[in-house]
């Protein structure tokens, strides 16, 4: 009994001594720090196991406070606590209100290997930056895409790839989470982040030539040309011509498509409608958002994002 | 001289990581960038020397009440209230430091590095070099431990850095490349085996 | 339940309270424990020495703990059935290398096992059984105390002996001949000065 | 011999035009001004169309900040005022004038007789400079920097030595070795312009080994007439590129090294001039003639006849081609400048303009850059970069987008000779890439001071 | 059902070895042979089956400042006992296992599962996590020791394969570990997709 | 017409990674005939062996595992890797441990990474080392030379052993056994196929130099490094060997000229160069005095593999007008 009295009396004492120090410690030296800090990391597993690539828990909880600032986790990840921590976290740091209006990047260039001629090739690193030094590069359109796919190694969900017969990128939709890492990309801000739409459905003016109406259709055969026969045509007002180039502005369109059907250059172009009947469906009573998502999974294989204009009509 | 040879076994002959295995997670985790690695390193040769110092007294009290059978669970009790004052302290009184290597404290209460060498030194079973190992001994062997643990860690740090920019095939990315460099890192380190015996002798102390 | 607030009160007290009944748990464990590792040891020890002196049933009569010329620790045991020394060689591939001998009463090697060893596995840890009876270098039924060994006891061929050495690994050869010369060093001096503790002579590395 | 001290490589000269004479190019039917002929603010355009105007007529006046003037060269009609392509690839505004006769304003001397600086009589420094400036003239050894400002050292820096940049290290290009043949005199005449402009004694002509015939012409000059034109050298430089770029011609004639931007040259006391910019000066400052027309090397492996002209600056590159024979039917790439720092054109239908030094025409196979390896590590980029970088590295943080890596390794000081990118035994694009950070971390750099004084 | 979902999720989901990267140094350390690693897998797993019931069985007494610490406690003692058992019962094992039997106190998993799981959930689950996430260990340990030892000695559990001439010694070594380990684990992720 | 547009340069220098790896093999060629010429048939299955099988894995590597569509092998470096790990073999090594050896160079020490350029050690070393370490009995039992010979020849001690033996039992004497310092310039020693020449070793090194593959800094400052100390130990104590002999022997020449240069694996500036020159040659001079193994070279030039990065990270080339200090 006297063996394990002895046990007892020194463990008992290293105990108490290590508490009542550390408690004293915590009292005389206490510090100031972002109380969300110690919330965050009293969710978090507390193995200190460096795992998520930072040095211990405290160090991951400031972390995310640091990004939530930022306004996004993105890309943070507890691998002891797993998916749930992190929902925790989220909660903690006040991050679920990311539920605003979806938003989708959309290219807006639809300069394909046909309409628009290359006129010069480029032999440098593939990088539409360093093809942007060299002036217009290898077609006669200074602000269209440029296809090397800056935009596509941007991407950090595989969401956005290049087309080898149009040599444009296209966006699957379902995977873009609307970054905006690829329009950061893009040295000629060709990329829009732009409303996701009702049903997926948007009308978009797919050029960005700011050139002189003249000039562009020089260089592409469905560059915008500013005639200003879209805005005319749209009720809404939802169209205006801002230095040689109309724009659609997403708020304002009804999807109604008339401008589309106005464009004697075929530049506006309606995305994910079904295929032109007599007349296209009104819009459907608004539908709740969320109802989007089990949708959406059919949308890429009705039609591509960027249709190609093998047939560029003039009207 | 006898120190020096200490020193230089426990960095380069028996490296912590390379050859004893000890402090791998650490090792692993935070040595993607070099700053990080040099951070860790100076906040595992600050503690392992406290650790060792606190434990092997520790250890003379266990002796006497023949409770060597407490060793771990009192060992591991200190050294956690240890890192965690250290940690407040810091905190409070040089918050340059603590920017720099409070981060990097609570991860090392769960390093068995620490803890490992704590019972090496205290059990006296490691090398040293003919010397009666004592707490100076086994003080320096903790620093020289500590020092071989950041010496692996930047160098391996220096060169995932590098690994970064290389077209590192898919499926080895990560953890996989790590774990087979740091093992082509202790085949290289297997070069030195035998070394510390060889300069003992030459300098009589064998 | 609810979880009990942090309060100094009850940290202390839970903290002390866990560690008190983790001590107490320990300590009566360690009285469980005890006895099989007690007799573990004492049974191990018995094997060996049984071992090496190839018999069955030696009784250890009187122990003697010394330290060879460079401070190592030699223990002798006397049996009924021979001696059984073990020794320790601090230089072997990876360390220490520890042996246990056995010697008839000419001095003759009647067996050995090595105890502990840091040497390479596969290569240095063939020693175990590298020098039995039949292997390649036999060392059993040598006498280091011949006088063709007086000059520096049993040396692997390359040093000029007459042992061959591990293939590939003679560092580990080199040590447990070493040790092999301090345990039959000791075990001469014991008998010489008749179970008085005294160094071995000078063995040189 | 001197030379720089870190880095530089040894392309294959090809100076298939060294030897032919310089000839006059004709005047074009069409001239292109365009109003971005120079770094700084555009030039603003103050004719319009339909007005007339003369060789030497205004036609953009300076903007504001860092700029110069823009002149006719030819005598005609003003077409129109409208953006239009430019060598850079890019639209900008321009004057185009239509050309009738070559009527020149009366105030420009056309005799071709030595002016000394005795002729000169007491010319102030102030008044040399002017002149230099209303005669809208720029560096024309290809950086185009307003000449007139660069004669104006900063208070607290003095002009310790002149250095007239003769190296011409680039392949191909011989506008300067022929100016300096044919043109000695006028040359050392205005070295000793500027070196009254800044009021400096000394004044060194660095020419590279591979110009023996211009080394000798000037060293005799000089020996023989050394009363005439004193303080002034000519020392022979090792052939290495790019001994041309400013800091590593000071280094090598003077030992001096500028520091990392923003030093300037003058910051070691140090103004470099280009030769053919020293030639304007003369001209503009004995003849009151503006900067209207510049020599330039048409030249390339399949061009009939690799020459040198005299063309006047708005002259359309077509013409000079046909006139150097035509067209290659296996032309590849266009290169506005040498091949080691110019630029590829997309079409000929862009003027000679104020920095034009050559025009060179690679042949198709010539032109395609080989496949690319991954980077074998060998350093020699490393050793080769004359500005002490580590080109690789520089490449490698572009592509994982590491600006501030790129910062910390000097990417900034990078001078674009594209000798890395020359010697990699991989074939890597390395300037290519090391532009992009270069640009980026400028741009950072930018942002990052508005901040701090906005700030304040 | 549910319990079952638990142990599949140590031992593919979240196995600690192969996922998580955790307690890498037994991991390595006591791999050379398949039966060292299955001793070292099982020892863990004991230590982790106790110390995820009593954390709990105790979860709600404890306050939350001295929460980790008192976890640690508890498994420092769950530790220490078993390392007295095995040094009275099986003393070979606890021989070959050495320095890492008391290391196992600070082997993240344990206190990972404490905190991550255990902290959370009743003790039935709990038991059901420690013997699914001890499994998940103990397979991967008795996977990379039962590689090495084949690579290196032409056995597996001491039972020869092939001639031990041809064994590449490296692989007992601690090189070896390292690059067994690496390609183990790149090779279980290409083929569990995980 | 479609001009080509490019940023500049738009010229190159012609230098190509085949040229720079073909070079290095036909340096190695003074070499490989001395090697032919002292150990015959051995060496011819040994070199041939490891060529083939080094170039093979590479292949079959990229095509299947990595699942590239450009194959690398015309590269030249998978044929310098086998053979250099063939120079770094005795000639009478079983073919299985060969392939096992490329296997492990190009398998693990290379394309594990991702290929040329990306490994962070010398793949052949690897290989080497891996070999050494796990076949020590096959990989320590060296011919001597002028056999013709392959499996079943006479083995015996080569110079680092005996000088090993000599510093071991300190007695000076020993050397004595040690071949002349002309017999290792020329080749009349035992030891590993590309260890014996040192002369021709030497003369494909100029080669190198000369064709600008390499710089001098790294082999100058192994081979000075090594010469100073090993006549520093030899000064103070005889029985370490003539500081001549201990570069004329193993593999120190085929490592400072062939090995420690190796573009992939060493810094990229020349004082990192001479840093990392300096560190093999004492790490390869305290490892064969004190170590346990004979050789050290091959050791000391991985280490300093593994802290090359860490070089390149710190010593930087001096930029174009640094002052001292800023
Ligand atoms: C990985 C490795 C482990 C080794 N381990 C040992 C060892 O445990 N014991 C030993 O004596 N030699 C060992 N050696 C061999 C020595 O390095 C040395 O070659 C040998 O002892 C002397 O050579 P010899 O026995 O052929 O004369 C090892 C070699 C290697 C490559
Ligand atoms: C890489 C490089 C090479 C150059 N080569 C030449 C050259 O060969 N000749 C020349 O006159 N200027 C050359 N320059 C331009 C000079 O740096 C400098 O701008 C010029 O000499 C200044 O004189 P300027 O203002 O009269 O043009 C080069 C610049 C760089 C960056
Ligand atoms: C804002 C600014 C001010 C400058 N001021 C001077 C100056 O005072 N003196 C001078 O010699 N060069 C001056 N320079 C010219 C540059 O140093 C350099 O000559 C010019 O950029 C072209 O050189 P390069 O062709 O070598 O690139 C200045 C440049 C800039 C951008
Ligand atoms: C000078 C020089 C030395 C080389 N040395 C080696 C060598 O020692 N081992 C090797 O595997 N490859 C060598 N290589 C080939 C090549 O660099 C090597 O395979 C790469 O490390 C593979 O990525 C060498 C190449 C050069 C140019
Ligand atoms: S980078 Fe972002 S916005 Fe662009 S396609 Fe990818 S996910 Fe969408
Ligand atoms: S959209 Fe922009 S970034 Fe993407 S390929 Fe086109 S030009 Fe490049
Ligand atoms: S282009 Fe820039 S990085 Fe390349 S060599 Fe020239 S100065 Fe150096
Ligand atoms: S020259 Fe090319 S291959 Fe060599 S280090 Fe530089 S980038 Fe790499
Ligand atoms: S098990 Fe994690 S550091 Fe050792």
């Amino acid at each position: 009994m006297n063996v394990i009295l002895i046990a007892v009396i020194v463990l008992g004492g290293i105990g108490l001594v290590a508490a009542l120090i550390l408690f004293l410690a915590g009292k005389k030296f206490a510090v100031h720090e972002d109380e969300r800090i110690g919330k965050v990391a009293e969710v978090l597993p507390g193995a200190n196991c460096g795992g998520c690539g930072f040095p211990g828990c405290s160090g991951f909880a400031g972390a995310c406070v640091k990004a939530a600032d930022k306004g996004s986790l993105e890309g943070l990840l507890c691998p002891v606590g797993g998916q749930p921590v992190m929902e925790q976290v989220a909660g903690i740091l006040g991050m679920q209100a990311e539920a605003s209006a979806p938003k989708v990047a959309v290219v807006r260039c639809n300069g394909t290997c046909e309409s628009r001629p290359r006129i010069a090739e480029f032999d440098g690193a593939r990088s539409c930056r360093v093809q942007q030094m060299l002036g217009s590069g290898e077609t006669a359109c200074a602000y269209g895409c440029l296809g090397c796919g800056d935009c596509v190694a941007a991407c950090k969900f595989d969401a956005i790839h290049m087309n080898p017969e149009t040599g444009l990128p296209e966006v699957d939709e379902e995977k873009c989470t609307a970054c905006g890492a690829c329009a950061k990309a893009c040295p000629r801000s060709i990329i829009e982040i732009r409303l996701k739409g009702l049903k997926n459905r948007r009308v978009v003016v797919l050029c960005n030539n700011k050139d002189k109406g003249a000039v562009t259709r020089k260089a592409c055969a469905v560059g915008c040309i500013a005639c200003q026969k879209c805005v005319k045509v749209c009720k809404f007002e939802a169209i205006t011509v801002d230095a040689n180039l109309a724009y659609i502005d997403a708020e304002k369109c009804k999807l109604c498509r008339k401008c589309e059907e106005e464009c004697p250059q075929n530049a506006i172009l309606a995305i994910n409608f079904p295929p032109r009947k007599p007349k296209a469906e009104a819009p459907a009573a608004p539908a709740a958002p969320k109802a989007e998502a089990p949708v959406a999974p059919k949308a890429p294989a009705e039609q591509p994002a960027t249709p190609s204009t093998a047939t560029p009509a003039q009207s | 001289m006898a120190y020096l040879l200490i020193f230089f076994s426990a960095i380069f002959v028996n490296n912590i990581v390379f050859s004893q295995f000890l402090g791998i997670c650490p090792f692993l985790g935070v040595s993607k960038k070099v700053d990080t690695a040099l951070g860790m390193s100076a906040a595992v040769a600050f503690v392992l020397t406290i650790a060792t110092i606190v434990t092997y007294l520790i250890q003379i009290l266990l002796v006497k009440y023949q409770l060597e059978y407490l060793q771990t669970i009192a060992f591991i009790l200190v050294i956690a209230a240890l890192v965690q004052m250290v940690e407040i302290i810091l905190k409070k009184v040089s918050p340059a430091l603590y920017q720099a290597l409070g981060v990097f404290l609570p991860l090392i209460t769960t390093n068995c590095a620490i803890l490992g060498v704590a019972i090496l030194v205290a059990q006296n079973t490691y090398n040293a070099q003919g010397l009666e190992p004592n707490l100076l001994t086994g003080v320096v062997f903790a620093v020289s431990t500590a020092l071989g643990f950041g010496l692996a860690l930047t160098i391996f740090a220096a060169i995932r850095e590098q690994l970064a920019m290389m077209d590192v095939p898919k499926g080895m990315q990560g953890m996989p490349i790590a774990l087979v460099v740091a093992g082509l890192l202790a085949m290289a380190f297997m070069g030195f085996g035998g070394v510390d015996n060889g300069l003992a002798k030459v300098f009589g102390l064998l | 339940m609810k979880k009990l607030p942090s309060t100094l009160p009850n940290m202390l007290c839970v903290l002390t309270l866990i560690s008190v009944i983790a001590a107490g748990a320990l300590a009566y464990v360690n009285t469980i424990t005890q006895g099989p590792i007690e007799e573990n040891k004492a049974r191990t020890l018995t094997e060996g020495i049984n071992t090496v002196l190839g018999v069955s049933d030696a009784q250890v009569q009187n122990t003697t703990e010394a330290e060879d010329a460079n401070g190592n620790p030699v223990i002798l045991y006397a049996t009924d059935k021979g001696v059984a020394v073990q020794a320790i060689d601090p230089n072997g591939f990876g360390g220490k290398l520890k042996v246990l001998v056995g010697f008839d009463d000419a001095g003759a090697i009647k067996g050995y096992t090595v105890l502990e060893h840091a040497e390479t596995p596969g290569l240095g840890a063939k020693a175990n059984f590298w020098f039995q009876k039949g292997e390649k270098g036999d060392i059993i039924g040598k006498n280091p105390g011949d006088a063709k060994y007086a000059n520096s006891g049993l040396t692997v061929s390359k040093d000029g002996g007459d042992v061959d050495a591990i293939t590939a690994s003679t560092i580990t050869s080199r040590a447990f001949l070493r040790a092999v010369n301090v345990a039959f060093h000791a075990y001469a001096g014991a008998s010489a000065t008749d179970g008085q503790t005294g160094a071995s002579p000078q063995i040189h590395n | 011999m001197k030379t720089f001290k870190i880095g530089g490589v040894h392309p294959a000269e090809n100076k298939l035009s060294a030897a032919s004479p310089i000839r006059v190019a004709a005047i074009p039917k069409q001239a292109v001004f365009s109003m971005f002929q120079h770094i700084g603010a555009p030039a603003v355009p103050v004719v319009k169309k339909g007005d007339v105007v003369k060789v030497g007529t205004l036609l953009g006046e300076a903007g504001k900040g860092l700029s110069v003037p823009v002149f006719s060269s030819v005598s005609g009609t003003v077409n129109k005022v409208d953006a239009v392509l430019d060598s850079s690839g890019t639209r900008r505004m321009a004057v185009i004038v239509d050309v009738e006769g070559d009527e020149w304003e009366e105030s420009i001397d056309r005799s071709d007789k030595l002016v000394t600086m005795k002729d000169l009589g007491g010319i102030t420094a102030e008044e040399v400079v002017n002149r230099i400036k209303a005669a809208g003239i720029v560096g024309m050894g290809g950086a185009t920097f307003p000449t007139g400002i660069k004669l104006m050292p900063p208070p607290g820096t003095k002009a310790e030595a002149i250095i007239v940049n003769a190296v011409e290290c680039e392949p191909y290009l011989t506008a300067d070795h022929r100016l300096m043949l044919e043109k000695p005199e006028q040359i050392l005449v205005g070295v000793q312009l500027i070196k009254h402009a800044v009021n400096c004694p000394k004044a060194y002509i660095g020419i590279e080994m591979n110009k023996p015939d211009a080394i000798k012409l000037l060293t005799d000059l000089l020996k023989e007439k050394a009363t005439q034109y004193p303080g002034i050298e000519v020392v022979p430089l090792k052939v290495k590129y790019p001994q041309g770029g400013e800091k590593q011609l000071i280094d090598a004639v003077i030992g001096r090294q500028v520091p990392a931007p923003p030093a300037l040259p003058i910051n070691v006391g140090a103004i470099v001039q280009n030769v053919g910019t020293v030639y304007a000066i003369y001209e503009a400052v004995t003849k009151r003639k503006p900067l209207i027309d510049r020599v330039i090397t048409v030249t390339g492996k399949s061009v009939a006849q690799p020459s040198n002209f005299l063309a006047r600056i708005g002259t359309p590159m077509q013409q000079l081609i046909d006139e150097a024979g035509g067209l290659p039917s296996d032309t590849g790439k266009i290169i506005g400048g040498g091949p080691m720092m110019g630029r590829a054109l997309m079409s000929l239908d862009v003027p000679v303009t104020k920095g034009s030094s050559g025009l060179l025409l690679m042949t198709e196979a010539e032109s395609r850059r080989g496949e690319v390896n991954p980077c074998i590590r060998c350093a020699k980029c490393v050793s080769a970069c004359p500005m002490g970088l580590e080109p690789y590295l520089l490449a490698s943080y572009t592509r994982l987008k590491d600006w501030d890596g790129c910062e910390k390794n000097d990417v900034t000081s990078c001078i674009e000779c594209g000798s890395c990118a020359f010697t990699c035994p991989s074939n890597r694009p390395l300037l290519d890439n090391i532009r992009v950070a270069k640009q980026t971390v400028m741009g950072i750099i930018k942002s990052r001071h508005m901040e701090s004084i906005s700030k304040k | 059902m549910k319990y079952i979902k638990i142990l599949w999720n140590g031992i593919l989901k979240e196995n600690p070895t192969f996922v998580l990267l955790l307690g890498m140094c037994p991991t390595l350390g006591t791999t050379s042979s398949a039966i060292n690693g299955m001793s070292m897998g099982l020892a863990t797993m004991a230590v982790l089956i106790f110390s995820n019931l009593i954390i709990s069985c105790i979860k709600s007494l404890v306050p939350d400042m001295v929460r980790i610490p008192s976890y640690i406690v508890v498994i420092a003692s769950l530790v220490t006992a078993l390392q007295m058992f095995m040094q009275a019962f099986t003393p070979e094992v606890y021989k070959t296992l050495g320095l890492f039997i008391p290391l196992i106190v600070v082997n993240c998993i344990i206190l990972g599962r404490a905190e991550a799981f255990a902290a959370k959930r009743g003790p039935v689950e709990s038991i059901f996590d420690g013997i699914g996430i001890g499994l998940g260990f103990t397979i991967a340990l008795t996977l990379l020791g039962g590689i090495r030892e084949l690579l290196g000695t032409g056995k597996l559990f001491d039972v020869t394969i092939y001639s031990e001439n041809y064994g590449m010694l490296l692989f007992v070594l601690a090189p070896g570990a390292f690059i067994a380990l690496g390609y183990l684990i790149a090779i279980v992720k290409k083929t569990a997709k995980i | 017409m479609k001009p080509i547009i490019s940023l500049s340069p738009h010229v190159h220098g012609g230098d190509s990674v085949q040229k720079n790896m073909y070079g290095v093999c036909i340096a190695l060629v003074p070499a490989l005939l001395a090697s032919l010429y002292f150990f015959g048939l051995g060496s011819a299955i040994v070199m041939a062996t490891s060529v083939a099988a080094c170039v093979l894995f590479e292949w079959a590597i990229t095509r299947f595992i990595l699942r590239r569509d450009r194959l690398t092998i015309c590269d030249g470096s998978a044929v310098l890797t086998g053979l250099l790990l063939g120079f770094n073999l005795p000639s009478n090594l079983p073919i299985w441990i060969i392939i096992i050896g490329a296997l492990v160079a190009i398998g693990i020490g290379k394309m594990t990474f991702g290929g040329l350029g990306c490994n962070p050690f010398n793949p052949a070393l690897v290989g080497r080392v891996f070999l050494l370490i796990s076949f020590p009995v096959q990989m320590t039992t060296w011919p001597v030379s002028g056999q013709m010979g392959y499996v079943d020849v006479e083995t015996g001690a080569t110079p680092l052993a005996i000088m090993k033996n000599a510093i071991k039992a300190g007695d000076a004497s020993l050397l004595n056994e040690l071949p002349s310092s002309l017999d290792m310039l020329l080749g009349q020693t035992g030891g590993s196929l590309g260890e014996v020449s040192a002369l021709c070793l030497l003369i494909g090194c100029l080669f190198m130099l000369w064709r600008k593959i390499i710089t001098w800094h790294i082999p100058v400052s192994i081979l000075a490094t090594v010469w100073l100390l090993a006549g520093l130990f030899h000064l103070i104590d005889p029985s370490y060997a003539d500081p001549t002999q201990v570069i004329l022997s193993g593999g120190l020449m085929l490592g400072a000229c062939f090995m420690a240069t190796d573009y992939v694996t060493s810094p990229m500036t020349a004082k990192g160069q001479i840093i990392y020159g300096v560190a093999i040659g004492v790490l390869t001079v305290l490892i064969r005095d004190f170590g346990a193994y004979p050789e050290g070279m091959s050791f000391a030039i991985l280490i300093m593999n593994g802290f090359t990065p860490l070089i390149n990270t710190y010593v930087k080339p001096k930029r174009f007008g640094e002052t001292k200090k800023s």
